[in-house]
């Protein structure tokens, strides 16, 4: 456990597990959790990095970064997924997009 | 620190230990007595209508986590006064143009009536005590 | 952003139906968006019980419609039958009447308000006031036995006169309680968050009301003048000096939930003043019994006749045919048409909102499903 | 700290033990046990407070145990204690409808906020289970963990009024920690450190020194702080999510027997915490208000248990004086009136401590 | 002790992270998020980031976790919430996926990672906020900008159409 | 503006305002404590009621009780009752005024009437009763009143009767046996005649 | 049924186990808010500071789930009963009924006119204690939830019934 590897193979699972949930899911919001993991795996790789790749504490102010940019991102995006549902009654996101065509 | 975060860890398994004792001890003790209307959920007495598993209208309260961002800014804080002191004048500077910039964002919902948390349509209404906008 | 709306049933057993009403509410998130009470499940078919007794024995079943307020319904009742058979009662009887009603009327007002008030979430400001309440119940036990449903006013009289020392005692009554209006009014009616939750909630229009056939206390807070005790003075209330209670000012006179509260506490002051003057007034001796008629037997015909119960305009309509038991009582109850009022004016409203007008209107169920 | 200091003492005391995973258990495990207790017999007492304070308020007695045969003890002193004994005897009910797994799960994840938010509590200048530097905002950041319970338990019971309570209560509660956040800030500006005992001994030195005092800013932000944290454990007359008379129950109304009294339980021990972290930050936590009188640890216990309690009294005083608030005026007040003035105090504290000291 | 607990805390992490994006319920995908928030905030704990471990809890958990559930709440029908997956995405996504996962393997362990060992700090906060202050003051600034336009423009979004 | 500070002004004042009364309260518990301690105290209150003297006043209506041995059969009370929940039955005595001391049947009322009737049965329902009080006005002989009532020097207040079994409150005021035991007097009489 | 109720023999441990069980129950009877008609109106009295049902541990519930003892207070109409029949079904076991008034006994006033009144609440739900009075005095229902409590303490949930 005490190994910068340990940490990243973990973000690196996490972020395969992320992009198989973006790609798979059809559903707006569960697209939206895969962005997180995804995010979440970038975060653990900074803050490893700060430990044991001398990134020291900038590491932790990008990641604190990467979690308020999470946070606006899930607002606004949420906010355009209600849109969307409520424009096109759907939030699968295929569907969304060949009803506006 | 592991040692602290450990005990909290330890703390959850404890937890989750001292909830189940009484929930098995319940389990042995208490009667169980399931009758089909015992299952259904109560509504006042009636035949509950639909279940309640509705595209529930929350633009109500939708409005309201869209201020999580407020939290975010909150987050910041932190680490900010925890250094204020040391940094004293240029701090309070650089945290008071950050507030500002994001009590522009509070004070453009406001004005924008995004904090009039309900839209309603009412038939009759005087605004005597100059509350209620309608 | 709509939402499914959700069928939501409020009652017949919810805290806040006051009794076994069910509102059918469609709501929308919060909002409600249509309301339909059904009602009939007290239905303890009065009407059949009066064709089916004479008409002294009405007088419990007529005690059980409003049990809020049985005597003001007393009142009523024994007013439309003495008109009906052209009995003069003596003075003493009529002022011990008024003395009764309005002892009633702040009773039931003193519950009304307490509830409303434990219906916003205050439970402390309920207790006090029924606590006040109980001791208007002692003087109604120390007269007649009963707590809560007297069956006191006869035809043509009363079951008891008053005890020895009753006049003393309601008079300290009302010298202690007189204090605790100002009380109530500084815990609940201008707490800032009892006003917020009432004022401007659920506003019902004076033409609306009217048209609704609406009358009371709900009525007045909406600022119409009209209190049959003053505009077609029964018994003997044309002696006395009292106002129509209503608001004034910014206070009472707009017809919202807050208006309808005040309105009641205004009544309630009303009252206190004419309980004092009654007692003032009122003869030292008479026979209570002297009136009462020995056989209950009216002329064929009928009547209607109303007064003001504490819940508005209370009218019975008697047909009789000349038997000792009348062919048909009907009541026109007062709390029927205000609740008919309740989906017009609490469409658009929040939940919450739902339950302060219903509370304000002050409903009591054995009256609407008779 | 005292996790640290058991260990130590442990090592010393068993010798014999070599396992150092074993000692740390054995140090761990018995304060954990102690403030899992604590957090029983606290809602024990608090409801028996709860009982009787809302009595005289209201002109009665209160529970008496009175009855052939039955003696709740004297002044039904024993009554909170037959209550949780009966409802371990209650059925337990679950729904047929209810989405079952969150139906069981919703409590647990109420109750682990609480505990593991209690462990970060000082008691007196030694006893605090674990002494984090992060104190005062991890238990800000736990305390954030009940939302989540409150939506699962409100809509997994199927029923409408649940739905209605948990989404009135996720709102409150996030919209409250916003301002309730703002007034810890003010704490942290003045203290310099998020960890709870340097936030007290910042304090040090009499009633005068105590944050609230400090400046007209802080005395405001206490206020706030209180009333928010009052919201946050959705206590009356903020308690719209469970309000009884709109909502039944709101969220609980479809738990029984001992699965409901966990959200009691909870609620009870979430007003402890919160009136912890008000004592700490504002009141001068376990230090005596006057300078070197009355101080040690055994009087730093009375002091902080003291000032915690006299807010627990003030929040139950609140509950059964007041109209409940509607859900639209409680997120006014917490946009409109209180997230602005703690702005402001933010504003204020800095310029004051920068010009004034 | 420690590489149990580890052992433990990456194995809830992972598997709820599976969780997220196989379970045929979205709610189930809510909660499992929630488990894998935890973890990871487990790992920042080990990683000396305790204040992180406190802002993975407050923002994500009491945050953007909850508005994901009102999210679901609010424009499905859940009960009948099933999430469609076709076989055809899901065959795609997990070779996607899959691939990913090695080649990032791959240049994980080849990497020769520039390692220092550094000793527990003391406390991080003030670090951070020293930094926020000081080195990143730009960014920090940028960001009250980013979250001014988020709140303006969700607010907009969630007016719309009421 | 100034409505927005002045509405906060006007929160604390008057939520203070009512903070103070309940704490008022809660001081003065010992003076303001109305609570009646039920099974301890009863109805009326020892001290701190509002003041009347019970022994004077008492017409509580709490439980319907006869004397039937002073009870005549004349039916007035079943015919006024509401809700018929009063159930006589007579039979014409042998001889008019005399006791009948197999049934224990006393011929005379305290009031000095004669009794022509032997009441074989005498059911109260009390769960049918509506405590209107009808019933005790018209009898003649004042045997039928609640407990308490205006014969309450005989008997104290009572209204503590809740029973496990609804049959229980169904109050049979006949003495038991009278039906057969009058059948049988009759009987013999006819026989003897 | 409960996994170890009555499947004890009859011994000092088990009954004084008992004892403490039937007690706890006993003690704290929290009640269904549960008022129909006028007799409602005296069980809010009864609640209310004069009489202080709380006195005996009672404590309104709103939610029948978490309630032990059902008061029907008031007429149980024909509409309601099914209601009615519900609500008790939907509450957790043990619960307990007390009918309070002359209209949730037998009908009351009612039975013999009322063609919409149900004649008593026993027809639908078991009764544990009856109240008379119409509408019986605070003092009385207090006497009945005392009695009911009586009740309670003599019930031996553990131990093996006797048959
Ligand atoms: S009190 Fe009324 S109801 Fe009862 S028996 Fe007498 S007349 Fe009948
Ligand atoms: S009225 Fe009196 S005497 Fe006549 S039957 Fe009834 S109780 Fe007997
Ligand atoms: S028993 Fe009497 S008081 Fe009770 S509900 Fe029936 S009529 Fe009303």
């Amino acid at each position: 456990m005490n190994q910068l590897n340990t940490y990243l193979y973990i973000a690196a699972i996490l972020f395969s597990i992320g992009i198989f949930g973006v790609m798979t899911r059809r559903n707006g919001i569960a697209v939206l959790m895969g962005v997180e993991l995804i995010l979440n795996a970038a975060n653990i790789n900074f803050i490893a990095f700060s430990k044991y790749g001398g990134m020291n504490f900038d590491g932790h102010v990008f990641a604190l970064f990467i979690i308020v940019l999470a946070a606006a991102e899930a607002a606004v995006a949420l906010a355009i997924v209600i849109n969307i549902y409520n424009n096109l009654n759907t939030i699968n996101v295929d569907e969304a997009s060949a009803i506006k065509q | 620190m592991y040692r602290d975060f450990g005990t909290i860890l330890l703390a959850m398994a404890v937890g989750v230990v001292f909830l189940c004792l009484p929930l098995f001890l319940q389990w042995l003790l208490a009667p169980s007595n399931k009758t089909k209307d015992k299952l259904e959920v109560f509504e006042c007495g009636e035949d509950p209508e639909g279940s309640a598993w509705l595209k529930f209208n929350m633009r109500f309260y939708i409005i309201a986590l869209i201020f999580l961002i407020f939290d975010v800014e909150v987050v910041f804080l932190f680490p900010w006064a925890v250094v204020f002191k040391d940094l004293g004048m240029l701090a309070m500077v650089e945290m008071g143009i950050f507030l500002i910039i994001l009590s522009v964002g509070l004070a453009y919902v406001w004005v924008k009536t995004d904090l009039e948390w309900v839209k309603r349509k009412v038939k009759y209404a005087s605004g005597r005590y100059e509350n209620l906008k309608q | 952003m709509d939402g499914d709306l959700m069928t939501i049933n409020m009652g017949p057993n919810h805290p806040a139906t006051h009794g076994v009403l069910r509102l059918k509410c469609q709501t929308d998130g919060e909002i409600i968006s249509g309301i339909t009470p059904v009602i009939g499940y007290l239905h303890r078919c009065f009407e059949k019980h009066s064709e089916n007794v004479t008409y002294e024995q009405v007088i419990p079943y007529v005690d059980r419609c409003d049990y809020l307020s049985s005597m003001t319904m007393d009142f009523g009742y024994v007013v439309a039958v003495e008109k009906l058979m052209n009995i003069e009662v003596p003075e003493k009887v009529e002022y011990i009447r008024v003395v009764m009603a309005e002892l009633q009327r702040i009773a039931s007002h003193l519950l009304a308000l307490g509830v409303y008030g434990m219906d916003m979430g205050a439970f402390t400001p309920m207790l006090y006031m029924l606590k006040e309440r109980e001791r208007i119940l002692d003087l109604f036990e120390l007269t007649c036995g009963a707590r809560l449903l007297y069956n006191y006013m006869w035809v043509g009289g009363l079951s008891h006169d008053l005890p020895r020392g009753f006049v003393e005692m309601t008079y300290q009554f009302l010298d202690q309680f007189e204090p605790k209006i100002d009380e109530y009014d500084n815990v609940l009616s201008n707490n800032k968050i009892f006003v917020e939750r009432t004022a401007d909630i659920g506003v019902l229009p004076p033409d609306v009301a009217v048209n609704y056939g609406v009358t009371g206390p709900n009525l007045r807070a909406s600022g119409v003048k009209w209190d049959l005790r003053k505009n077609e003075a029964y018994s003997i209330y044309d002696r006395f000096d009292f106002e129509v209670p209503i608001g004034e000012g910014i206070k009472g006179t707009v017809g919202d939930c807050w208006d309808r509260y005040y309105v009641r506490m205004i009544e309630i002051r009303e009252s206190v003043k004419i309980v004092r003057q009654a007692l003032a007034k009122m003869p030292k001796d008479g026979d209570v019994h002297k009136a009462v008629p020995k056989k209950i037997r009216p002329p064929k015909g009928s009547i209607y006749s109303r007064t003001e119960s504490s819940r508005g305009d209370l009218g019975y309509y008697i047909i009789s045919d000349g038997t000792p038991t009348p062919s048909r009582v009907k009541m026109r109850s007062p709390s029927f048409a205000s609740l008919s009022a309740i989906s017009e004016i609490s469409e658009g409203w929040m939940m919450s909102d739902m339950i302060s007008v219903l509370g304000s209107l002050d409903i009591v169920l054995g009256e609407i499903d008779r | 700290m005292t996790v640290d200091w058991l260990y130590t003492t442990f090592s010393q005391l068993f010798s014999f033990i070599e396992n150092t995973d074993l000692l740390f258990l054995m140090s761990a495990i018995l304060p954990i046990g102690i403030i899992v207790s604590l957090m029983a017999a606290n809602a024990i007492v608090m409801v028996y407070a709860e009982m009787k304070i809302s009595a005289f308020m209201q002109d009665r007695v209160g529970p008496m145990g009175q009855g052939p045969g039955l003696h709740a003890g004297k002044f039904g002193i024993l009554q909170p204690i037959a209550d949780p004994i009966k409802l371990l005897l209650k059925e337990d009910t679950i729904p047929e409808v209810a989405d079952k797994p969150l139906f069981i799960l919703a409590p647990f994840i109420i109750f682990l906020g609480a505990i593991i938010g209690f462990l970060a509590v000082p008691f007196n200048e030694n006893v605090i289970v674990v002494d984090l530097n992060i104190g005062i905002f991890y238990i800000m950041a736990v305390g954030s963990l009940a939302v989540i319970g409150l939506i699962l338990a409100g809509w997994s019971s199927n029923n409408k009024w649940s739905l209605y309570g948990g989404m009135r209560s996720a709102a409150q509660i996030i919209s409250y920690e916003i301002p309730a956040g703002l007034c810890v800030i003010v704490i942290i500006m003045l203290a310099g450190s998020l960890n709870m005992q340097d936030i007290i001994h910042y304090q040090s030195g009499g009633m005068l020194n105590w944050i609230i005092f400090s400046n007209p800013f802080s005395f405001v932000a206490f206020f706030v702080f209180f009333i928010c944290i009052v919201a946050e454990t959705n206590r009356g007359p903020f308690d719209i999510s469970e309000a009884e008379s709109e909502l039944v129950g709101g969220f609980h109304t479809e738990y029984s027997g001992f699965r409901w009294s966990i959200f009691f339980l909870s609620e009870y021990a979430n007003m402890l915490i919160v009136a912890f972290v008000a004592a700490t930050g504002f009141l001068g936590g376990w230090q005596s208000p006057f300078q070197d009188f009355m101080t040690g640890p055994l009087w730093g216990t009375f002091w902080m248990l003291g000032k915690v309690f006299s807010l627990l009294f003030v929040m139950i005083w609140f509950r059964w004086t007041f109209p409940r608030l509607r859900v639209d005026q409680l997120m006014y007040i917490c946009w409109k009136v209180f997230i602005p003035i703690s702005l402001i105090n933010i504003f204020g504290v800095g310029i004051w401590t920068i010009l004034i000291g | 002790m420690s590489e149990f607990v580890f052992l433990v805390v990456t194995s809830v992490t992972i598997i709820s992270a599976l969780g997220v994006v196989l379970s045929n319920q979205l709610i189930y995908s809510a909660i499992s998020l929630l488990f894998t928030l935890f973890g990871i905030a487990g790992l920042y704990v080990f990683l000396w980031a305790d204040f992180m471990t406190g802002i993975q809890l407050l923002v994500y958990v009491g945050g953007i976790l909850t508005l994901i559930i009102f999210g679901i709440m609010l424009t499905n029908k859940i009960s009948s919430a099933r999430l469609s997956q076709t076989n055809m995405q899901q065959g795609i996504g997990s070779v996607v996926s899959l691939w990913l996962l090695i080649v990032l393997s791959l240049v994980i362990s080849k990497t020769n990672w520039y390692s220092v060992s550094s000793s527990e700090p003391v406390s991080t906060v003030d670090k951070i906020g020293t930094l926020l202050m000081t080195k990143h003051l730009l960014a920090f600034e940028g960001i009250s900008l980013l979250l001014l336009g988020a709140l303006i423009g969700a607010a907009i979004l969630a007016r719309k159409e009421i | 503006m100034s409505r927005y500070f002045r509405n906060i002004a006007e929160s604390l004042s008057s939520l203070l305002t009512g903070m103070g009364i309940t704490f008022t309260h809660m001081l003065k518990i010992k003076k303001g404590n109305v609570t009646l301690q039920y099974p301890e105290e009863k109805w009326p209150r020892p001290e701190r009621n509002i003041g009347f003297n019970h022994e004077d006043y008492n017409v509580i209506r709490s439980r319907l009780t006869v004397d039937i041995n002073d009870c005549i059969g004349c039916l007035k009370c079943e015919r006024i009752c509401p809700v018929q929940c009063i159930k006589i039955e007579t039979e014409k005595a042998p001889v008019r005024g005399e006791d009948i001391n197999e049934i224990n049947h006393v011929g005379i009322t305290s009031n000095g009437t004669n009794k022509v009737q032997v009441v074989t049965r005498f059911d109260i329902d009390m769960t049918e009763c509506c405590y209107c009080n009808l019933c005790t006005y018209p009898c003649p002989e004042e045997c039928i009143y609640m407990t308490g009532g205006p014969n309450s020097k005989k008997h104290p207040i009572d209204y503590e009767f809740s029973e496990h079994d609804r049959s229980d409150l169904i109050y049979r005021f006949a003495k038991p046996g009278t039906k057969e035991g009058i059948q049988k007097v009759k009987s013999k009489q006819g026989a003897q005649s | 049924m409960g996994l170890l109720e009555n499947k004890f023999k009859d011994n000092v441990l088990v009954a004084k186990l008992d004892q403490i069980l039937s007690w706890s129950r006993a003690t704290s009877p929290w009640m269904f808010q549960f008022g129909l008609a006028c007799c409602a109106i005296e069980m809010i009295a009864t609640g209310a500071s004069r009489h202080d049902m709380g006195r005996l541990g009672m404590i309104p519930r709103a939610s029948p789930r978490q309630a032990d003892v059902m008061i029907v207070a008031g007429t149980v109409t024909l509409k309601m009963s099914l209601r009615v029949k519900r609500l008790y079904e939907q509450m957790a076991d043990p619960k307990y009924v007390i009918a309070m008034g002359s209209c949730a006994t037998s009908g009351g006033p009612y039975w013999q006119h009322g063609y919409h009144v149900l004649k008593g609440v026993d027809l639908v739900i078991p009764v544990d204690v009856y109240v008379p009075g119409c509408p019986p005095r605070p003092e009385a229902l207090l006497e009945g939830i005392l009695k009911l409590q009586e009740q309670i303490l003599e019930e031996r949930p553990l131990t093996r019934k006797m048959v």
